[in-house]
């Protein structure tokens, strides 16, 4: 077939040109100059396989190709890309690719079975990053039953696999010469992608120059795409520079991470000039879960009642009015801004997971979906504070002698651990509010590696977490939200969930057949997660805020549902006649 | 040449010159004479402008050395008006400055032949390498032995008259018009005080250089000076010509200044009441000095300043050193004090030096004046607690009030009464005239009551009567307490008042040693009776 | 002397193995090693914050590690050996003057070094000699004019420039000159095109580059200097030498520079030597970070954070030799200063 | 009447007039910060309500009290509290400037940063507090942990430089190499495990910090004492009896405090930074303790929110300033030469 969908749902048919959100037309050309997210200092080798060191940034997408290639559209489908074709048998167990004849890497030599055999070998020996191997646990072996054709085979089936495999990037068997690939570093990757580095220097700034003779220009899945005949990333050590360097037109587009700089910088001459612009993008992306975790280990937070309460005690309508300028959202359930977000009360599919479970479920969670306490009028804090009291005291919590105090004359104190010391602005109006409950709420930042620490052996009292959304939930929400993770030191379950029922639903969302399936299942998981409060919600941000140049480009008309801002930039904007 | 007229400094308010005036012609050699803290060294420093924080009025005129051939008085400058550049023109190269206390008057950090050259480099416009060796002949001039090494030693490493030595080479370089010498030849013994006499005599003769001398020692005047001039209390009391002054001295003062000469009255030794307070045999002491060239990386040498003395003193008696300068008495001293490494034996009040705290009872027992005494009294230590320092160390009992009524006792003793000197006790060293220091350093020794006090040129920079107060208190005690004194001096006449043996010293050697009537009335050594020669012909 | 400084060497050896042995100590007990650290990076997880991050778009598949690969890192490490014997391999190393490798980049730590001294050269001696060239000048025109005005405005200028700390100041720079007026580069050492230029060219590219960091570190570095400079000099300037060096008819500057100097001359120098190493090994984080210029200073703290044990111990190693040599040379030259002095 | 040489002292310091004024404006900036909790405080000094006289600043009252809801205490710049205890017969007497340390100014009409207002006079921080009680309650911490600290590393400093530049030789030799090796610890590896151990408080950043903050110190001192141990005074001292104790601190000390009072104000405004520089190693002071040296770091976070770091700024100037200032004073007061006019 064409493409692979872990569901089935494919939404271009075999033979279609291009993907609906580029310009199939847009002319080549031109330059964009960017900034890495991430922050780098320099880097050090183009191998970004291997353990140490930092390779280039964009290197990945820019210069490796896999068999398969996914859009922004689908989340869990992807079409050929090296492959023309990918079959996966009814069983599941392994998936074959043929590979497109005309795929060529850079030096000129075809891509072969034996490329993508000698990739995926190198990848799982041990001179590559241990997570490789991670990552292809489950795929048994690789053969070349051809000379363009390969079969992944699998230990177990699992729908995601071919997904997996198809995006493994395919390099030359010729690329660092038989040394060891650990010892590869310095050598130029020989690879298929659209793109070529500028020179092979190492060292701060980097440059990718198109490749003219790129065999997949015309390929469906990479019509309009690419256009720009140059790519660079320039690397600034302090965001105030870089933030400078935007304004000064050292370079073309960058993303800002913060709210307040957001609102309170993104103004000035060029900006009134419409030199630069500042401009939110949309996404439909399904937004982190971001939020306070409470370690349940601990006798005092336990009780339901107890976390609810000390939830009701968030004041999210002022947190982002004060301090985030009103840019974020809250976070409701564990899904925010996605298909798995439950609402309202559970709908029959949803019932029919839930009632085999009903006598380990709380009847609430039969009920409507949990919705984030608010301040927002007619709603306040106080009253929220109130409620929060009664909970409190329900769950035996009263005030005496200047403390929340248990039946034991505990009193009842918290201590919210992490590596970031800006948390306490967040935390500031919580603890203030805690305060008239009784609580005495600590903050404690310590360095990373200590937080690291002591967070794989759960000694903590409370946290911050952010989970990136997904829209293709998988296996990692074992290691999350089981009941065997909330033992083992060092996995992430750090809530210490173990709760049977969310055991069954996790393994209801692994054995997905369906994408409605899957997305029943995780709205299951979602009211069960809510119901426990087993963390503080907090928000999430649903656009990018980008400033970028406007004049050297002109972005494509659509925007896509799912995509990152920077690769989308990279990939389907294209230059303007003022950008030679 | 200077006509000096109503010349006034105050300090801080305080007036210490009241009002001097005096003349000087070109050649003249005048004396300046006077008690202790009478103004003479502040008067001086203020033709230079050179007193810190005074206030000086008055005027100087200094006639300029074109007009002075031409006989014209007028075309004279006020010191006291001249602008600091001027000033500077004139300083060194027409009128130079030799100071009191040489070791605080040198560079710490430079070596004294580097110190003299940059005079002549300075205003001879010599070259380096000229202005060296030119320095080493000035040094050589002044009796230094081994002027070569001597100039590339540092002040700290020259005994006390070889840094004066060295202070008057300096104030000579450049062979100025007018020489201020505040206290030339305290530290050295009478030969070279003649020589160095001559020497004056003859840069005065042959280029006219006045001289402004400023002395203690009468002796001196009336062999050097043309005229006199007496200064008491900031006043100039008196002024003649030598002659006519010392021969019918008309204020009270001179005539008591002239009167007064040390006078024996010691006991003689008892029979030997117990054992030696000191006993040293065969002491010898060394000191490192730097090997010329590369070799010097690799080791030093050693200049050896004591060869090997053998003495004894025993209670109650006074044990007098005389001897050249630079032949090893300090260095005998300190030895003796354990405050230099030595071989040989050395038994002091019945035990040895160890070192640290194990000395304290020792210490207590042996006192000190030092030669320099600015240098040893602590900058930041005001003068009550430098005197009382030694009572709080070794009587932590006496309560505050006694300690502070004990200091003023002393200081009493030895001329300082504090209704004499306002706010006395909480003046700082250097608010005081050099035989005030020397006096308060003596004070500092007596004041702990030891058994055996080792005075290096004690009265050096007092006037006679001071000098005689000074020399009737030691005798004193050594009567009521039976104190034992090692007293190292270059003036004959003191040791001839005070010591019961004396001892001589050259070049690191005992030339000579006995009883003091003995050594001075028939001195066998040739060295010995130059000495007594000398001191008797000046 | 020549004995004592032979003692001096000799000493090197033991107080450089216990500095090495101390440091090797701590580290042992110090919470999160690089297994840690790089397992957390393996794992992408992420404490949250206010920024929301940039969803990673990674590869698809598994996430986390298991016990087995975690074993596999400690080995790369070389973590599964017990402590003596690492310890005893890293000092014979070190003995061959092999500095051994960084955990996390793919460098010698001497190439790692190497590669960062330009940066780090580049700001301290120009730091280093500006400071030292304005602070002293300026400490002992201070100290002739003690309490009058002009020593009152100058205090007040050095210290407002002390109290300016240096990023403050330097990010004021980089937005004004950097930023709005454009008259300096935002970032780096040189221009991206440096190697095509010619001599002169480069050297202007250069100075361009380097004068807004340089102001930003220089600023702050004078009052130290000033105030000592001075102070010292008041501490002199009443001593009895400096009359007998006015009575020879020397002028002010003369006996300012050659007298007063020589004898104040001690405080100054005890901070010279290590100002002057500190002028090519110590970077200024911030700074560097600032201006985007890759030096020690960063290598340092990033080194020291991500425990990156063998550039921490390695760059140790060498610094402590050379500080023991400078400080032995700073020693030495108080005796050169002062003869009096002994040890 | 003589004067004892410290009245002389006093008298000289008094007699450099920008160092006594220095010293009087400080000394009163800290009086008055001593009393923060009268000056800026969310609690009101006077309550009067229904009939009653309550004194919030001494004592804590429970929201009930005032008509409230719950039994812990009153948060008296809530609207709602604020109304009871205002309207009508009640009054209020607040604060001058009604804010405290943590006071997040909850109902602000702004968000944080706020730009100076009537409602906050110097605007407030990032995370809503109000900056001119920052800066009191800062100015207070920072300076009473400066001192304490800048006194720590000073004595040590000189006693372990006085005696390393006193004896000299063997015990110089070998307490320098002791020294450096000290000196080398990785202190941030030695600060990360002490995190790991024990909560953040300033008493343990005091510590901290003082183990090594001598040391810069103690080098200048040995090499004055090296200098002047070989004085001819001290040879006097010697003589005369006194004990090595007494020479290092009546005889040497005196004559090699040049360093010392050079380094007093910049050893003071270094420990005011310190006091925060640790914070991402979670040792700093406990998060939410105000400091200048945090307020410096909101001020680089928050650039656009110039009132922070101008405000911050003039603080730590003025402080450094007056600090010089008295270090000068003390300098010619410890200087017997200086005249006395
Ligand atoms: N810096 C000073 N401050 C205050 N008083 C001073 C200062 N220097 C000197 N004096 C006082 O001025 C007076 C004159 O001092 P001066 O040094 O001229 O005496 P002198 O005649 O040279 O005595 P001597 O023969 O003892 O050297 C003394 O009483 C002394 O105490
Ligand atoms: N630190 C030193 N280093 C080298 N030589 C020294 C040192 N101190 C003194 N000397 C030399 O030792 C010799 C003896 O010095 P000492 O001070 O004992 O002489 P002195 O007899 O007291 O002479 P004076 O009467 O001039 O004071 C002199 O030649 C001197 O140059
Ligand atoms: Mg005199
Ligand atoms: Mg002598």
């Amino acid at each position: 077939a064409h493409a692979y969908a872990q569901f089935g749902d494919i939404k271009y048919p075999p033979g279609f040109t291009h993907f609906d959100y580029v310009n199939p037309d847009a002319p080549k050309g031109g330059e964009i100059r960017m900034v890495p997210p991430t922050r780098p200092t320099n880097f050090d080798k183009f191998n970004p396989f291997t353990l140490k060191g930092t390779a280039p940034y964009g290197m990945g997408q820019l210069m490796f190709e896999s068999l398969l290639v996914g859009n922004s559209e689908e989340a869990t489908t992807a079409y050929g890309l090296l492959a023309d074709d990918v079959q996966v048998p009814p069983d599941g167990l392994s998936a074959t690719f043929r590979l497109n004849p005309k795929a060529r890497f850079q030096d000129g030599s075809p891509v072969l079975a034996a490329d993508v055999v000698h990739s995926f070998r190198t990848l799982m020996s041990k001179e590559a990053a241990p997570q490789f191997r991670s990552i292809y646990a489950e795929v048994k072996d690789v053969v070349a039953t051809g000379e363009r054709t390969v079969r992944f085979t699998f230990a177990q089936p699992n729908r995601e696999l071919p997904l997996v495999v198809g995006g493994m990037p395919v390099f030359s068997r010729n690329w660092g010469a038989g040394k060891p690939f650990d010892q590869v570093t310095t050598e130029v990757p020989i690879v298929s992608g659209p793109y070529k580095l500028a020179n092979n220097r190492l060292g701060r700034d980097v440059s990718y120059v198109r490749d003219p003779s790129y065999w997949g220009a015309e390929l469906p899945v990479r019509r309009g795409q690419f256009n720009f005949d140059r790519v660079s990333f320039k690397i600034y050590l302090d965001e105030t520079s870089r933030f400078e360097g935007l304004k000064a037109g050292e370079y073309d587009f960058m993303r800002e991470f913060i709210s307040r700089n957001w609102a309170r910088q993104y103004k000035g001459r060029v900006f009134d000039s419409g030199e630069v612009v500042k401009r939110a993008f949309p996404n439909g992306n399904p937004g982190d879960y971001q939020g306070f975790v409470f370690n349940l280990r601990n006798d005092k937070f336990k009780d339901v009642r107890v976390r609810q309460a000390i939830g009701l005690a968030f004041d999210f309508e002022w947190l982002n009015r004060q301090m985030f300028y009103g840019l974020y959202k809250r976070v409701e359930g564990w899904f925010p801004n996605s298909e798995f977000h439950a609402e309202g009360l559970p709908g029959p599919d949803e019932l029919a997971l839930m009632e085999p479970l009903r006598a380990k479920l709380s009847p609430d969670v039969f009920g409507p979906a949990v919705r984030s306490p608010t301040t927002a009028p007619p709603g306040s804090l106080r009253q929220n504070l109130r409620a929060a009291r009664e909970l409190l005291a329900q769950a035996g919590w009263t005030y005496r002698d200047g403390a929340l105090r248990n039946d034991k004359g505990e009193a009842f104190t918290i201590e919210v651990l992490n590596d970031q010391p800006s948390t306490i602005r967040v935390m500031a109006p919580l603890q203030t509010s805690l305060r008239k409950l009784g609580i005495d709420m600590s903050f404690r930042s310590v360095d990373f590696s200590l937080a690291q620490q002591r967070m794989d052996n759960f000694d903590f009292e409370m946290t911050t977490i952010r989970i990136p959304g997904t829209t293709a939930p998988g296996s990692e929400l074992i290691d999350r939200l089981g009941s065997q993770a909330a033992k083992t030191p060092g996995s992430s379950n750090i809530w210490g969930i173990a709760d049977p029922a969310v055991d069954a639903i996790v393994a209801k969302v692994l054995s997905a057949k369906s994408r409605p399936e899957l997305v029943t299942a995780m709205r299951v998981l979602d009211r069960l997660l809510s119901h426990g409060h087993y963390g503080i919600p907090q928000y999430y941000g649903d656009a990018f805020f980008i400033g970028y140049r406007p004049a050297p480009f002109v972005l494509p008309a659509t925007i896509p549902p799912y995509y990152d801002a920077g690769n989308w930039a990279v990939s389907t904007w294209w230059a303007s006649p003022s950008n030679k | 040449m200077l006509q000096v007229r109503d010349l006034r400094v105050a300090f801080g308010g305080k007036e210490v010159v009241h009002g001097v005036d005096f003349d000087l012609a070109a050649g003249e050699k005048l004396a300046l004479v006077g008690e202790s803290g009478s103004g003479k060294t502040v008067t001086a420093l203020s033709l230079l402008r050179l007193v810190p924080d005074a206030r000086v009025a008055g005027s100087a005129l200094f006639a300029q050395a074109s007009s002075l051939e031409r006989g014209r008085v007028a075309a004279s400058r006020d010191l006291l008006a001249l602008s600091e550049r001027e000033l500077r023109g004139v300083r060194g190269k027409e009128i130079a400055m030799i100071f009191q206390e040489p070791m605080t008057a040198l560079n710490p950090l430079f070596s004294v032949g580097d110190q003299i050259a940059e005079v002549l480099e300075l205003h001879e416009g010599l070259s380096a390498a000229a202005a060296r060796d030119a320095a080493v002949q000035l040094l050589h001039e002044t009796g230094i032995p081994e002027p070569q090494r001597r100039a590339n030693a540092f002040p700290h490493q020259l005994s006390g008259g070889q840094r004066q030595r060295a202070m008057i080479a300096m104030a000579l370089a450049c062979k100025p018009r007018l020489l201020l010498a505040d206290e030339p030849t305290t530290a050295l013994d009478v030969t070279l005080r003649a020589q160095i006499l001559d020497l004056l005599d003859a840069l005065a003769e042959r280029h006219r250089m006045s001289v402004l001398l400023i002395t203690h020692d009468l002796n001196l005047v009336r062999r050097f000076a043309d005229r006199v001039a007496v200064m008491e209390n900031g006043h100039l009391v008196e002024q003649g010509t030598v002659s006519g002054v010392f021969g019918a001295p008309q204020h009270p003062y001179t005539q008591r200044l002239i009167d007064s000469r040390p006078v024996r009255d010691v006991d003689a030794i008892r029979a030997p009441s117990g054992p030696a307070v000191l006993q040293a045999e065969g002491v010898r002491v060394g000191y490192p000095i730097p090997r010329p060239g590369l070799r010097g990386w690799f080791g030093k040498d050693e200049f050896v300043a004591v060869h090997g003395a053998d003495l004894r003193i025993l209670p109650g008696e006074t044990l007098g050193i005389v001897g050249e300068s630079g032949s090893g008495k300090s260095t005998l001293a300190l030895a003796a004090l354990g405050l230099l490494p030595f071989t040989g034996r050395l038994e002091v009040a019945g035990g040895h030096w160890r070192g640290g705290a194990a000395d304290r009872g020792l210490r207590r027992q042996v006192q000190v004046v030092f030669q320099d005494p600015f240098s040893s009294l602590s900058p930041r230590m005001t003068i009550e607690e430098i005197v009382g320092e030694g009572l709080s160390v070794h009587e932590p009992a006496l309560p505050p009030e006694q300690r502070r009524e004990r200091v003023a006792t002393a200081l009493e003793e030895v001329g300082m009464a504090p209704a004499q000197f306002p706010g006395l006790l909480a003046r700082y060293p250097h608010e005081f005239s050099g035989g005030q220091r020397q006096r308060i350093a003596i004070a500092r020794a007596l004041i702990v009551q030891p058994e055996l006090l080792v005075l290096d040129e004690p009265t050096s920079a007092l006037d006679v009567t001071i000098q005689k107060q000074v020399l009737a208190l030691l005798q004193r005690l050594q009567r009521e307490r039976g104190l034992s004194y090692l007293l190292i001096t270059h003036d004959v006449e003191v040791i001839r008042a005070m010591a019961h043996h004396v001892l001589v010293m050259k070049d690191g050697r005992i030339l000579e040693a006995g009883e003091v009537d003995q050594v001075l009335d028939a001195p066998k050594d040739p060295y010995t009776q130059r000495l007594v020669e000398s001191a008797l012909d000046v | 002397m020549s004995s004592y400084i032979f003692k001096r060497l000799l000493l090197m050896l033991p107080t450089l193995f216990g500095v090495m042995l101390v440091t090797f100590a701590v580290i042992q007990f110090v919470p999160g090693g690089p297994v840690e650290q790089m397992v957390a990076q393996l794992q992408g997880r992420d404490a949250g914050g206010e920024g929301a991050a940039a969803s990673g778009a990674g590869y698809r598949g598994r996430q986390g590690l298991d016990p087995k690969r975690i074993e596999e890192i400690r080995a790369l490490y070389g973590f599964d050996k017990p402590a003596p014997q690492r310890f005893w391999e890293m000092m014979k190393s070190f003995a061959r003057l092999d500095l051994g490798r960084s955990f996390y980049q793919h460098k010698d730590v001497w190439d790692l070094i190497k590669e960062k001294l330009p940066v780090s050269i580049s700001l301290g001696l120009w730091t280093f000699f500006i400071s030292y060239l304005v602070a002293v000048p300026l400490g002992i025109a201070k100290a002739v004019r003690a309490g009058s005005r002009f020593d009152v405005v100058t205090t007040l200028l050095v210290l407002v420039g002390y109290a300016i700390p240096g990023f403050v100041l330097g990010v004021a720079l980089l937005v004004v000159f950097g930023g709005q007026l454009q008259w300096f580069p935002l970032r780096g050492l040189t221009s991206p095109n440096w190697e095509q230029m010619s001599w002169g060219a480069r050297i202007v590219d250069y100075l361009w580059h380097i004068t807004l960091p340089l102001i930003a570190m220089v600023l702050g570095s004078f009052a130290v200097t000033t105030m000592l400079t001075k102070n010292s000099f008041l501490e002199e300037i009443r001593k009895q030498y400096v009359l007998t060096a006015r009575a020879k008819g020397l002028d002010e500057r003369k006996v300012l520079w050659k007298h007063v100097m020589r004898n104040a001359l001690i405080p100054i120098i005890t901070g010279f030597p290590s100002a002057f190493i500190g002028a090519f090994f110590a970077g200024s984080l911030l700074i560097e970070t600032l201006f985007s210029l890759d030096g020690l200073g960063l290598l340092s703290y990033e080194s020291v954070i991500r425990r990156d044990y063998p550039v921490v111990l390695g760059t140790l190693f060498l610094f402590t030799l050379i500080g023991l040599f400078t400080k032995l040379i700073s020693d030495l030259s108080y005796v050169l200063v002062d003869p009096r002095v002994k040890f | 009447m003589p004067l004892s040489p410290g009245r002389r002292a006093w008298q000289r310091f008094r007699r450099n007039r920008l160092g006594f004024v220095s010293l009087v404006i400080f000394c009163t900036l800290v009086i008055l910060s001593l009393f923060a909790e009268v000056l800026s405080s969310d609690r009101p000094i006077v309550v009067r309500y229904e009939g009653q006289t309550y004194f919030p600043v001494l004592r804590d009252y429970s929201e009930k009290t005032f008509g409230g809801d719950f039994e812990t205490p009153a948060d008296y710049l809530d609207p709602f509290i604020r109304g009871r205890i205002t309207s009508g017969k009640n009054w209020a007497v607040y604060a001058p400037n009604p804010y405290g340390p943590r006071t997040i100014n909850y109902f602000a009409s702004q968000p944080n940063p706020a730009a100076p207002s009537s409602e906050n006079l110097l605007g407030t921080d990032d995370r809503g507090r109000d900056l001119l009680a920052q800066l009191i309650y800062g100015f207070r911490v920072s300076v009473l942990f400066a001192l304490a600290l800048t006194t720590i590393g000073v004595v040590l400093g000189i006693v372990a430089g006085a005696l390393q530049g006193y004896f000299g030789g063997k015990v110089d030799l070998v307490a320098q190499r002791l020294l450096e090796i000290w000196g080398s610890m990785p202190e941030l590896y030695l600060l990360i495990i002490f995190s790991a151990v024990f909560a953040p408080s300033v008493a343990l950043l005091l510590i901290l910090l003082s183990l090594f903050g001598w040391m810069g110190l103690s080098d200048y001192v040995r090499a004055e004492f090296l200098r002047n141990r070989q004085m001819d005074y001290v040879r006097a001292a010697r003589a005369l009896g006194v004990g090595n104790v007494r020479i290092m601190w009546r005889h040497i000390l005196p004559n090699s405090m040049t360093p010392v009072v050079t380094f007093l104000p910049f050893r003071m405004s270094a420990a005011i930074l310190a006091l925060t520089s640790l914070d991402f190693l979670g040792l700093g002071v406990p998060p939410g303790t105000p400091s200048l040296g945090e307020l410096l770091n909101q001020g680089k976070a928050n650039l656009d929110a110039w009132w922070i770091s101008l405000s911050t700024f003039g603080v730590l100037v003025i402080t450094l300033m007056l600090l010089t200032f008295m270090g000068d004073a003390l300098r010619d007061a410890l200087d017997p030469r200086k005249a006395e006019r």
